[in-house]
C-alpha cells in the first residue's frame, strides 16, 4: 500500500512537473535549469539521514561524501540561479 | 505530534515550496522571489532532518560546512560565461551524491568484515534493491555524463563530437550488461557475489555516462545538460525511493519531469528531436551535407566598416556564439551607445538558441546593461529587416544561415533564423574561415551584399569604437 | 506514514488540479465543469466497496443508494457532456 | 503480483487518464476526447473495483444498472437549455452519494440492534471519525445546495435571493454547530452519544447548504454550481480518506482544485469576488442602488423594425438570457441568413457571461448552426462598433448595461461590456419593462438611438422573419 501511495505522489509529480514549465520564455530557460538543478540536491537529505550513529564506517563516510557533494550542489546551484536572475533584474528597470 | 509527524509535515511545506519556486522561476518578473522560495524549502528540509535521532552530527556539520564552503566560492567567482559548465559541474556533483547515497543504504545493511567477505545482515527486499540498482545507474550516469559535458563546455576537452565505429552498438552493450547485472542483484541482494555485481553495475554505469556523451557535438551541450539535470532529479527521487523518503521522491521527480519538458523545448526551438540530438553525431559528421556555397568572401577592414556605420540610419545587431567567446558584450554595448548618438535606430536581434545555452546572448547583453527595448526577438525582426541599412552579425553563424531556410538538404533545413541576408548591407565578424556550431557552409557570407570583417569580435569592435570616438 | 502519504498526494493532486485549468476559453466552461463533476462521481468506487457481504443491513443499503446516486452522476455527467461538446464539434466544421 | 496490487496499479492508469480528460477538457479540439479518456478511466476504476473480494453482487449489479438507466434517460431528454441545471442535480446525487459512503463506513464498524442501542465494534481512529465528519459536511452542503440551485435555475423555486434579517449570523451558527458537533464526535465517536451527534451533523450540514444557497440570486447559480462541483469532488476525496482509497483521494481532489479555479474565473469574468457573489444578496439588495434613468421607452413594432434591418449594411446581434428563455436560437439563426442574403454583414456578439452559465450563448448558437466565423468576442466587436447600422439585442441587459462604465455607484461598475450604445440604432428586444439579472435600470433602453421591441423574443425575431420572407 505505502509503495503504491508513492507510485501516485511519483505520478502526480511528474504530471505537475510536466504543466508547471509549459510556456516558460526562452530567456529563463537557463535560469531555470540551474534552480531546478538546485532542488535535485534534495538528496542531501538523504546524505544526512545516511550518516547516523548505527552506521558503519564505510557508509558513514560515503554519507559524508554525499553530504558535501549535494550541498555544493544545493549551495552553489542557488547562488549561481540567483546571479543570473539579478542580471535580468538589472535589464527590467 | 511526534517528532516524525512534524518532520513529514515540513517535508510537505518544503514540497510545496519547490512547486512554487518552479512555478515562479518561469516568469520574468517572479523569478528571483521563486528561486529564494525554493531555497527557503531547502533550508527547512535540512533543518527539520537534523533534528532526527541518532545523527552524527560532527561528520554532517563537517560535510555541510565543507560543501557550502565550496558551493560558495564557486558561485562567487564564476564568470557570467562560464556559468553554463559550473551548472554541469553542480548537476553532476547532485547525481554523485544521490549515488552514494544509494550505496550507503547497501552498505548500511550489510556488516562488512573486509570488503569480500561480508554478510547481509538486514534483508533488503527485492524492491528496494530495485531501486538502489536504478539510483546508482542514473545517479552513475549523470554524474560522469556531466563531467564530461562540463570538460567539453569549458573547453578542457575538445567541443567536438567523437564517434567511432561500432559506438553504438558499444553503448548498447554496456546498457545491457547493467540491466543483466541489475536483474541479477535485485533478485538475490543477499548472496556474495552480490556486492561484486553491483559494483559492475557501478562501474557500467559510470562508463555509460561518458560514452553516452562523447558522439554529442559542444554545441549541444546544453541540451545534454538540461537532460543530465532531468536525470539528477530522477536519481534524488530513486535515493527516495531507496530510503522511503517523500521529500526526496517529490522534488527529484519534479525536477525529473521539469527537465525533461525543457529539454524537449530546448529541442525544438533548433527543430531538432532529442533523439537526434542525442544519436546524430551532429557536428562530427554533418559536415559533408548541404550544398556547397559558390561566390567568395569578401573582407573589410573595421575602418571600412566604420564610414558605412556612421552614414547608417537603422542597425540591428546580431549576436551570437562568438560574441560569447570574445567576451565582446560590453564593447558592443558601447557600439550600440555610440551609432544611437549618432542617430542611428539601434536594436539586437536574438535568437533563441543563440550561443551555447537559451537566452545565453540575454544573460550577457543584461550583463552589459543593454537597455530591455532595445532587445527583439526573431519575429519582430524579420519582417522589417529589408529596410535596415546595416546588420552587423557578430560570431553568429547557423543562426543566420539562409540554408535553414532554403535548401532542403542541409542539416538544418527548418529551423527559424534571423534573416540577416536581407538586410541592405550585412557585416560578419569572425575569426575565419571556422564554421559554426553545426559544421555547415554558411551562404551568407558569400553573399553579395555582405562584407567579411575577420579577427576576435571583441578587437573588432573596440576598433570601431574607438574610430567613432576620434572623430 | 501512509497518512502523511495521502497528504502528500492531496496536496500534488491540489496543485496539479490548478494547473490543468489555467487558461481555459470561456466558451468551454460549462462542459467542463460538467465533465469533471463526471470525475467527482469516482465515489461510486467506495460505495461498491461498501455493499461487501460483511456490512450489516443498514450500511449495505446505504452503500446501494449511494452506488444508485453515484452512478446517475457519472453515467449522465459523461453522456451530457458529450452532448454538449458535440454541439461544439458541429460549429468547428 | 496479487490482486489488490493489480487493483491499485490500476487506479493509478484511471488517475492518469483523469488527469489527460481534464487537461484535454480545456482545448476545443481535444474536449471531446478528452471527456472520453475520463470516461474510460471511470470505467477502469469501477471493473476493477467489482474485482475486489466480498463484495454483495447483487445489490451492487443491481445499483450500477438502476443508477445508469436514470443517468442516460436525463441525459438524453434533456434540452440544451436545461443543462444547466441537470448538471446541478447529478452534482448534489454525487455529493449524496459521498455522504452516504461515509456513513455507511460509521454504520459498517458499528453493530446496530436498534439505531439507539448499539456498541462500535471497531475502534474508529479519531482521524476517521474526522474525515467522516467532513465527508457528511461536505457532502450534506454539496446535495442540499445543488437541489436548492437547481431549483432556482429551473424556476422550480423563484430565482430572486431570498435574505431576511440575521440571515448571517444564522449561517454562523449553523457553522459552529457543525463545528462542535464535529469536534464531540471525533473526540468520541465510540460513545452512545456519537451516533445522535453525528445525526446532528448531517442535519445541520443538510440546513446549511440550504441557506447559504438562499440569498444567492438565480443568476449567480452558475458560479454556485461551479463552486459545489468542486466541493463534491472534496466530498469524495474526503470519502476516499474514510476508506483510505487513493484513486477516491487523487480524483475528488483533482475535481476540487479545478474546480475551484474555475469558480474564480468566472467571478473575474464578471469583475466580481467569489467571497461578494457569496454573501453579498446580490439581486435582492441591489434593486435600489444605481442612477435612475431619465428619458423614455420608445418602442416599435417588429414592422417598423423590419424596414430598418431592410435597409442595414451592417448588423450585429447580442443575445442574452432572454433568447435562451425564449429558445429563440433557431429564429436567429434564420434571421441572421435571411439578412445576410439582403446584402448585410451580420456579427454575433457573444458576451462572456451573458445568459446562466459560461459559454451559454456559444453552446446555444452552435446548436443553431450558426457558422463559427460568424461568432465575434466582446473585445473584437467594441472598438468597430460605432460603424454599424443596427444592434439587435436579443433578451440582453447587464451585459449592454452602459451603467456597468459609467455609473460608480452602480453595483455592476466595472463589468465590460459590449457597447450596444454606440451603434447608429439599437433594438432591444425584451417582454416588458423587467429588469436583468442584477435588477437594475438600464439606461440603454432609454437611449435616443433606441428602439425597443416588446414581446417573446422567438415571436419578434419569427415576426422578422415572416416579413423578409414576405417581401
Ligand atoms: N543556445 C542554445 O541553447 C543552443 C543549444 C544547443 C545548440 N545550439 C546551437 O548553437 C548554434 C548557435 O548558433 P550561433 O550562430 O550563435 O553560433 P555558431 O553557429 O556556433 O557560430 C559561432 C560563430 O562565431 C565565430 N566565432 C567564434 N569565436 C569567435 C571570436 N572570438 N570572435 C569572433 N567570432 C568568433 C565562429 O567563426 P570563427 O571560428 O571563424 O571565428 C562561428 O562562425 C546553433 O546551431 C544552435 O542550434 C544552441
Ligand atoms: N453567463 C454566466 O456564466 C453567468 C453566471 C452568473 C451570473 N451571470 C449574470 O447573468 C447576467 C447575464 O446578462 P444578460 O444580459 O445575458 O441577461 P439579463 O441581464 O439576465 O437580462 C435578461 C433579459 O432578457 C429579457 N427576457 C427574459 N425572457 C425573455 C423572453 N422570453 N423574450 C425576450 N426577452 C426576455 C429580460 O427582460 P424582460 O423580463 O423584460 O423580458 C431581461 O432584460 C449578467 O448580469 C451576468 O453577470 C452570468
Amino acid at each position: 500500500m505505502e509503495l503504491i501511495l508513492l507510485l501516485f505522489v511519483f505520478v502526480l509529480a511528474s504530471f505537475l512537473g510536466f504543466e508547471l514549465i509549459a510556456k516558460v520564455p526562452s530567456q529563463l530557460h537557463t535560469p531555470l535549469m540551474s534552480g531546478s538543478n538546485a532542488i535535485s540536491g534534495i538528496t542531501v537529505v538523504g546524505a544526512i539521514l545516511a550518516v547516523n550513529t548505527s552506521s558503519s564506517g564505510l557508509s558513514a563516510w560515503l554519507g559524508f561524501a554525499a553530504i558535501v557533494l549535494a550541498t555544493i550542489n544545493v549551495v552553489g546551484g542557488y547562488m549561481v540561479t540567483d546571479r543570473m536572475l539579478a542580471m535580468f533584474k538589472k535589464k527590467v528597470k | 505530534m511526534n517528532a516524525s509527524t512534524i518532520v513529514n509535515l515540513s517535508y510537505i511545506v518544503a514540497a510545496i515550496l519547490f512547486i512554487f519556486g518552479i512555478k515562479m522561476l518561469g516568469k520574468a518578473d517572479t523569478a528571483k522571489r521563486g528561486n529564494l522560495l525554493s531555497a527557503v524549502g531547502m533550508l527547512l528540509a535540512v533543518i527539520v532532518t537534523l533534528l532526527s535521532k541518532g545523527l552524527s552530527y560532527p561528520l554532517i556539520i563537517g560535510g555541510l560546512a565543507l560543501g557550502g564552503a565550496v558551493g560558495f566560492v564557486a558561485a562567487k567567482r564564476v564568470q557570467m560565461t562560464g556559468m553554463p559548465e559550473l551548472v554541469a559541474l553542480f548537476n553532476g556533483f547532485g547525481g554523485l551524491a544521490s549515488l552514494l547515497v544509494g550505496l550507503a543504504e547497501y552498505y548500511r545493511a550489510k556488516i562488512s568484515n573486509n570488503l569480500l567477505e561480508s554478510v547481509l545482515i538486514e534483508e533488503l527486499s527485492s524492491f528496494t534493491a530495485t531501486v538502489i540498482v536504478l539510483t546508482i545507474l542514473i545517479g552513475g550516469i549523470t554524474f560522469t555524463g556531466s563531467i564530461y559535458a562540463w570538460g567539453k563546455l569549458s573547453g578542457k576537452l575538445g567541443g567536438r563530437a567523437l564517434t567511432f565505429t561500432g559506438q553504438k552498438a558499444f553503448n548498447t552493450l554496456l546498457a545491457l550488461g547493467i540491466i543483466a547485472a541489475g536483474i541479477l542483484f535485485s533478485s538475490s541482494p543477499a548472496t556474495e557475489l552480490a556486492h561484486a555485481v553491483l559494483i559492475a553495475v557501478l562501474i557500467l554505469s559510470l562508463l555509460l555516462g561518458i560514452f553516452a556523451v562523447m558522439p554529442i557535438g559542444g554545441g549541444d551541450m546544453p541540451v545534454v545538460i538540461s537532460l543530465l539535470n532531468s536525470c539528477s532529479g530522477l536519481a534524488a527521487c530513486a535515493a527516495g525511493f531507496v530510503i522511503n523518503n517523500n521529500v526526496l521522491v517529490v522534488a527529484g521527480c519534479l525536477v525529473g519531469a521539469s527537465g525533461l519538458i525543457l529539454t524537449v523545448i530546448m529541442c525544438k526551438a533548433m527543430n531538432r528531436t532529442l533523439i537526434n540530438v542525442l544519436v546524430s553525431g551532429f557536428g562530427a559528421t554533418t559536415q559533408a551535407n548541404g550544398a556547397k556555397s559558390k561566390g567568395e568572401l569578401k573582407p573589410i577592414s573595421p575602418e571600412d566598416a566604420y564610414y558605412i556605420l556612421e552614414a547608417a540610419k537603422s542597425v540591428i545587431i546580431i549576436p551570437g556564439y562568438g560574441m560569447a567567446v570574445s567576451q565582446a558584450q560590453h564593447a558592443v554595448k558601447e557600439l550600440g551607445t555610440l551609432l544611437e548618438e549618432n542617430d542611428c535606430e539601434v536594436r539586437f536581434a536574438i535568437h533563441p538558441v543563440a550561443g551555447r545555452m537559451p537566452g545565453h546572448m540575454n544573460v550577457l547583453l543584461a550583463e552589459a546593461d543593454v537597455p530591455y527595448e532595445q532587445l527583439a526577438e526573431m519575429d519582430d525582426v524579420n519582417p522589417m529587416i529589408e529596410m535596415v541599412d546595416v546588420a552587423i552579425v557578430i560570431g553568429a553563424n547557423d543562426v543566420v544561415n539562409p540554408a535553414a531556410g532554403n535548401d532542403e538538404t542541409s542539416p538544418i533545413y527548418g529551423m527559424p533564423i534571423i534573416e540577416a541576408y536581407k538586410a541592405k548591407t550585412t557585416f560578419c565578424l569572425k575569426r575565419g574561415k571556422g564554421a559554426g556550431f553545426s559544421g555547415l557552409e554558411n551562404q551568407l557570407f558569400t553573399a553579395t551584399k555582405t562584407r567579411m570583417i575577420y579577427g576576435d569580435a571583441k578587437a573588432t569592435i573596440t576598433s570601431m569604437v574607438a574610430q567613432f570616438k576620434e572623430s
